[in-house]
């Protein structure tokens, strides 16, 4: 049997591993897909929670991440084919029309 | 009228102002008129106040109380006592010269006397606040009308109106202009102004927070908190707390008095004004600085009054002698009269920080002498700057032939200011000095020698506009003739010398509301019974923290306290 | 047995994680992306979770992920050359040190809050897709009716920002 | 295992504004599909007709005390959440009459823009009767999804575009907290309903999961340090969704807060009031320091809306009842005076087109009304009397030394004094210096509405607030339950040390 504490622990890596994606690169996209990761930690976290507790709200929480994350993707990246159609970039940094 | 005296003269302003929102600039008469009989309504009723109010009762009287938030514990309290119904009258008739002495504004007059209402309604309604919400909430509302009625309406120094290349229009507009001490511009002015006051009127809210917290009683009322206010001997800070309270409200206030260190904002702000906002500020608003420490710091405080006012007495020399030498030296019209004002003021703290009967009274009442000398000074250096467009008095000169009733009013104006005998102001100073020789004799001296000064910067500055060569730059200029432009002065003179000569009932009415004051503070309480007081108080802490009356004054570490989490239902 | 599956599960959901991040390509990234989903729905089998495992194959890998790489194609992205913020290094050394702090804490903490009425063994006699589907029309119903509200928004939304602007003509003829 | 769904037709009445409203939209998107012929105010004044309705029913449930709890107390609808739907309702009214105008910047799908924007009400509704974590999670990300669209509404605008983009990243990052977050505390609690939770123990992943979703909150309303992206989504975003972003999503937040601030953490009060107390000091004096510098009127509204939401944190550090009386009506005060602004900025831009402080220079010549309705706007924000905002502050200063939040209170002061210089920058560039171009500026009809209504909230408020304060009185009164003198708890410190 396998503790808790391991899907725990795998969840807070991953977790930390989609922060650092999200703070780190400069490419929309891939901030996304990190936040993706990020997504995905919780719902080990929520799944495994829902298991050793014996109930399914974690697992339902999870549907709903997923559903959301769903959501969000499409407008996401309408947003940034809106973007990439006048500026041709997808670089953060390059997004500096706007000053303080 | 009768017991509804306050409603009108508070609310007359504000209602004229209301009804010139609607009123188009296009009908200058029509404007004009409406502000006048606005403020015509407030003179009337406060003369009326004046006379029926009834000294030998004493106390406030014309009390009306209207509760306004439950949660907060604010009611609108109004009442007005022997020391503020001539400030209040002071206000009104202040308020009325005012309106006839900018009668030829033309540009957005609308806006000017919608302004000039709002300042004056809010001063008065300072003067008759009975509780300390409304106290800060009518100091805090007259301040706005400052800035705009000085950024709008005002004049530039001659240095900076000089300031016309690129460079300088530059730092006329930049944001950081009030950083930049150099200018000397309007807005700069205006700025200083409300920056300054509002940072020390935030002090002064500090102070009203602790005593409303630490009073424990859930209300603002002065009335109440100086009866059963529990503030003293509660230890924070190394010190105790009534001094830190005391200390806030003092230097909040006195910051619009203007006290010596805090002044600064007050000659420019003068200087920049136009001749009835300078009226209205040196005649009122600066009494609004000692009218709150006397309401909040002599009232709710009395024996940290009695305590600590010898700060007071100090402060009071460097601002009438400071006060003074700038004056002497100052070249523009304006910046004397502000320099004096804010020097004469020092009178009036030192009159207070004495703090007995004689020199209490005194100081009220040369707060009403000042009004009107200072108002008369302001209004007929207004005229000269409308006729001659110049503040700067080595320019100017001469000018006694063309304006034979305006040089004719000065010298009375100065004379009510240096405090000839026939004007309210002798018997003022009088006052003061007599009372403050036993113990302030130092300060008493100094307030002599400021006397001497007055007069020496004032005769200056009459000789250098009105006498002497006359500058052929200015032969357009023409004298106060028609009854509008005569009248305000007519009234101010008339105010001035009429208490000079029959000062009874004002020195009644001002006395009925000092004596009271003063016994509350100069109370002789012998120091073993002090310290005893204190332990008795501290015992019923106790049991007053399980009544329903919460009571906190142990309390000072802040999160931990049970008893005033619960007060929050 | 399990104890294997979650080990490889595990190490390879992380090393799809750190390639997802690491990566300068981000068709690469979103490959790895599809690799961490795929071992993530894994775990969820051996959590009794079958019905999120469908719905992570299906929606995340066979949805979500096919629109991030089909944006990626569409828009044609070479590889960036700088491809971290510059300030990277500077965030790196704290966030490893407060990353390994929370570690330490989530570690130590017991996660055992209040059991539930669905033990593993009444999800098994059902199956998991009743369970969730029970509870998804009992307890959450009004959730699920906003997630359904909110999908139509996003369907709105996506139209609004993405639709081509050579419609502009006719819309201006319309309108 | 069986299906129970304890819900009769009757306990639907609760819910009655979110489906009449969720029906209007669908009405008013049938209406824009099926007749592309019809002028897009029609669909904006069948919107507001809509919401005017859904306004009037939650007004007869507010007086006929209405309240209750519905699905397992996930969603509830007590008269806190009342009163922040009227407010956001309300704020949605304004912010659509004062679109009408500015709608005619877009190029396309001028009427899916109503739709989205009373698609975001109807989230911000359900997040403020979200009593669980789930419904806090999908109500947010609901009302949110509508703000990402609007602020990239301008599609040929490259700071429109921007400005999504950075409040997208942001918002998805705040998701992922979120989510996250909801996750630890599940697994902590394993419960998601906040009242539920007030007997938790203060374990480690408890208290990291509520760091989280804080977090993430903390970037819905906008606190530094989670603000970054408020000045650039504020500048960039069409006005009238700026209006909107300013107001709603961070009076539905603070809705959020409030729940669980006080009803799953009220026993932690010594814990989080040292969080709150830095959050609110740091975004007080940082927004009040950098709007000093700011040229654009927008990105001053910005800096000065982080800055309320500094002032607002005071209110809920206090934690008593009185604290969230204050934190209503602060957001009310703010929200008439904000609107009212923000219209104003609205009005100025259809005129001139541009947002620069240095040409609303002579404003008071060109529109003595648009310049005296700003002017009291921006001197209510300030918190000068006899307006709205400064009452606000009293209010909030007073819930505040109550608890003996001296600090808090000083720095809150200090920095009245600060944001009074910028707003009076404004006020020197409308009033003192002469305008370039002297003529005057026309104003719509509904944008003098929403002026007016902001004048008269303002006002109002101000000059008279005893029934205001009776309301938001009577809207926190379910929260004398949590907070009483009776919960004492002795400082966990070992908890801050993890």
């Amino acid at each position: 049997m396998i503790p808790l504490s391991a899907y725990t622990a795998v969840s807070a890596v991953l977790f930390i591993i989609g922060l650092t994606g999200v703070l780190v690169r400069r490419n929309f996209i891939i901030v996304l897909l990190s936040v993706e990761i990020m997504m995905n930690a919780a719902n080990i976290n929520l799944v495994a929670f829902s298991h050793y507790l014996e109930s399914m709200a974690g697992q339902l929480v999870a549907l709903f991440i997923i559903a959301i994350a769903a959501g969000e993707a499409a407008v996401g990246l309408a947003i940034i084919i809106v973007v990439f159609r006048g500026k041709i970039s997808t670089n953060v940094d390059e997004m500096n029309l706007l000053k303080w | 009228m009768g017991e509804y005296a306050l409603l009108y003269i508070l609310f007359a302003p504000f209602a004229g102002a209301l009804a010139l929102i609607f009123i188009s600039n296009r009908q200058p008469l029509l404007v004009r008129s409406v502000a006048a009989s606005a403020a015509f309504v407030s003179l009337l009723a406060s003369l009326y106040l004046f006379y029926a109010y009834d000294p030998v009762k004493g106390g406030f009287q014309f009390v009306q109380k209207c509760e306004w938030s439950k949660q907060l514990g604010i009611s609108l309290h109004l009442g007005v006592d022997g020391i503020g119904t001539p400030l209040v009258l002071a206000s009104s008739i202040l308020l009325f010269a005012g309106i006839f002495v900018s009668w030829h504004i033309k540009d957005r007059a609308k806006e000017f006397y919608i302004w000039l209402l709002i300042l004056a309604a809010a001063t008065i309604g300072v003067f008759m606040s009975l509780d300390l919400f409304f106290l800060y909430f009518f100091y805090e509302m007259s301040v706005i009308p400052m800035y705009l009625l000085l950024g709008m309406w005002g004049s530039h120094t001659k240095k900076y109106l000089e300031m016309t290349d690129s460079e300088g229009l530059k730092q006329r507009d930049s944001v950081g202009f009030i950083l930049n001490f150099g200018s000397n511009s309007k807005e700069y002015a205006a700025m200083k102004l409300v920056l300054f006051l509002s940072a020390f009127a935030v002090a002064a809210l500090m102070g009203i927070l602790l005593i409303y917290k630490y009073s424990g009683l859930n209300t603002f009322d002065i009335l109440v908190l100086r009866e059963q206010a529990n503030l003293m001997n509660i230890p924070v800070l190394g010190t105790t707390l009534d001094r830190i309270i005391w200390v806030l409200v003092f230097f909040g206030f006195a910051s619009i008095a203007p006290l010596w260190p805090l002044h600064s904002w007050s000659p420019v702000g003068h200087a920049a004004a136009p001749a009835a906002t300078s009226m209205l500020h040196a005649g009122v608003l600066m009494k609004l600085g000692h009218f709150s420490i006397i309401r909040v710091a002599f009232e709710i405080l009395p024996e940290t009054t009695r305590e600590l006012m010898p700060i007071a007495a100090v402060l009071c020399m460097f601002s009438i002698v400071y006060g003074g030498f700038v004056a002497f030296y100052a070249k523009d019209t304006k910046y004397v009269i502000g320099y004096s004002s804010s020097s004469h003021m020092g009178y009036v703290f030192l009159g207070m920080a004495a703090l007995n009967y004689i020199s209490l009274s005194g100081a009220v009442i040369y707060m009403f002498a000042h009004a009107m000398a200072t108002g008369m000074l302001f209004a007929m250096a207004g005229w000269v700057y409308d006729q001659t467009h110049t503040r700067d008095i080595p320019s100017l000169g001469g000018l006694s032939n063309k304006m034979p009733f305006i040089s004719v009013c000065f010298v009375v104006g100065c004379m009510a200011s240096i405090g000839m005998p026939g004007t309210v102001n002798f018997i003022a100073e009088i006052m003061i000095i007599v009372g403050s020789w036993d113990k302030y004799p130092l300060q008493v001296v100094v307030a002599m020698l400021g006397i001497v000064l007055t007069l020496a910067y004032l005769f200056k500055m009459m000789r250098g506009l009105f006498y002497g060569p006359m500058n052929q730059k200015y032969s357009h200029a023409h004298d106060a003739i028609s009854a509008v432009d005569r009248l305000p002065l007519l009234i101010m003179i008339s105010i001035s010398i009429g208490f000079g000569i029959f000062p009874m009932r004002l020195y009644d009415v001002v006395r009925s509301g000092v004596d009271p004051l003063v016994a509350r503070i100069t109370r002789v309480v012998p120091v073993a019974q002090t310290h005893e007081g204190s332990g008795v108080r501290s015992e019923l802490i106790i049991p007053g923290a399980t009544s329903t009356v919460p009571v906190v004054a142990s309390k000072l570490l802040p999160l931990s306290s049970q008893v005033s989490r619960g007060e929050g239902k | 047995m399990v104890g294997v599956f979650f080990t490889y599960f595990a190490l390879i959901s992380i090393a799809a994680g750190v390639l997802t991040v690491t990566l300068r390509h981000p068709v690469h990234c979103a490959l790895s992306l599809l690799v961490l989903l795929m071992h993530v729905s894994g775990l969820f089998i051996l959590l009794n979770a079958e019905f999120l495992w469908a719905v992570q194959v299906i929606v995340y890998v066979g949805a979500i992920l096919v629109l991030y790489l089909f944006v990626l194609m569409l828009m044609n992205l070479k590889t960036d050359e700088r491809y971290f913020h510059q300030s990277a290094l500077y965030v790196m050394g704290p966030a490893v040190l407060g990353a390994s702090y929370v570690l330490y804490n989530l570690l130590r903490s017991p996660f055992d809050g209040a059991k539930g009425d669905t033990p593993a063994a009444a999800v098994l006699q059902d199956g998991d897709t009743y369970a969730v589907g029970i509870k998804m029309f009992s307890d959450h119903l009004l959730q699920f009716e906003i997630v359904g509200i909110f999908l139509l928004g996003a369907v709105i939304g996506a139209i609004v920002l993405a639709k081509t602007p050579k419609q502009l003509d006719t819309e201006r003829g319309r309108s | 295992m069986t299906f129970s769904l304890n819900l009769a037709f009757s306990d639907l009445l609760l819910l009655l504004p979110e489906i009449f409203l969720t029906c209007w939209l669908c009405v008013v998107l049938i209406v824009d599909f099926s007749f592309p012929r019809v002028p897009k105010e029609r669909l904006a004044y069948l919107s507001v007709a809509g919401l005017i309705v859904t306004l009037g029913c939650l007004a007869w449930f507010d007086m006929n005390h209405v309240s209750g709890t519905l699905f397992g107390n996930m969603f509830v609808l007590d008269r806190m959440a009342i009163f922040f739907k009227i407010v956001i309702l309300g704020a949605t009214i304004l912010v659509i009459l004062a679109s009408i105008e500015y709608v005619n910047r877009f190029t396309l799908f001028r009427g899916e823009y109503y739709c989205l924007v009373v698609m975001s009400a109807l989230g911000m509704m359900f997040m403020v009767s979200a009593n669980d974590l789930l419904s806090v999670f999908v109500s947010l990300e609901f009302a949110t999804l509508g703000f990402y669209v609007l602020v990239s509404y301008l599609r040929d605008d490259l700071a429109s575009n921007e400005g999504g983009l950075k409040f997208f990243i942001l918002g998805v990052l705040a998701a992922g907290l979120l989510a996250y977050g909801i996750s630890l505390v599940y697994g902590e609690t394993g419960k998601l309903v906040f009242s539920d939770m007030a007997s938790a123990q203060p374990t480690p992943g408890l208290i990291i999961g509520f760091l989280l979703i804080f977090a993430a909150l903390g970037f819905k309303v906008g606190a530094v340090p989670f603000h970054s992206w408020i000045p650039d989504t504020y500048h960039g975003a069409p006005t009238p969704v700026t209006t909107f972003l300013s107001i709603a999503p961070k009076a539905a937040a603070f809705a959020i807060l409030l729940r669980i601030f006080l009803v799953a953490l009220g026993t932690f009060k010594p814990v989080w009031v040292v969080l709150l107390v830095a959050v609110s000091i740091l975004s007080m004096t940082y927004a009040n320091i950098v709007a000093i510098a700011q040229r654009n009127i927008k990105r001053l509204l910005a800096y000065s809306g982080i800055a309320q939401v500094g002032n607002i944190f005071i209110g809920l550090a206090a934690g008593t009842k009185m604290g969230n009386d204050a934190i209503l009506f602060y957001l009310l005060a703010y929200l008439f005076a904000n609107i009212g602004a923000f219209a104003v900025v609205i009005a100025v831009s259809q005129a001139i087109g541009t947002d620069e402080i240095e040409d609303y220079r002579g404003l008071g010549r060109r529109s003595p009304f648009l310049a005296f309705a700003m002017l009291l706007f921006l001197l209510s924000l300030a918190g000068v009397p006899p307006l709205a905002g400064f009452i606000g502050k009293l209010y909030i200063f007073v819930a505040a030394i109550k608890e003996g939040l001296y600090t808090l209170i000083v720095v809150g002061l200090i920095n009245i004094v600060i944001s009074m210089y910028y707003y009076l920058i404004v006020v020197k560039q409308m009033y003192i210096n002469e305008p370039i171009d002297p003529s005057p500026i026309a104003i719509s009809g509904p944008m003098k509405t929403v002026i007016y209504v902001g004048l008269a909230g303002t006002l109002v408020i101000g000059i008279y607030p005893q029934p205001f304060t009776d309301w938001v009185v009577s809207a926190t009164l379910m929260f004398a339950n949590f907070i009483g003198p009776s919960v004492t708890v002795a400082p966990p410190v070992h908890l801050l040390g993890g």
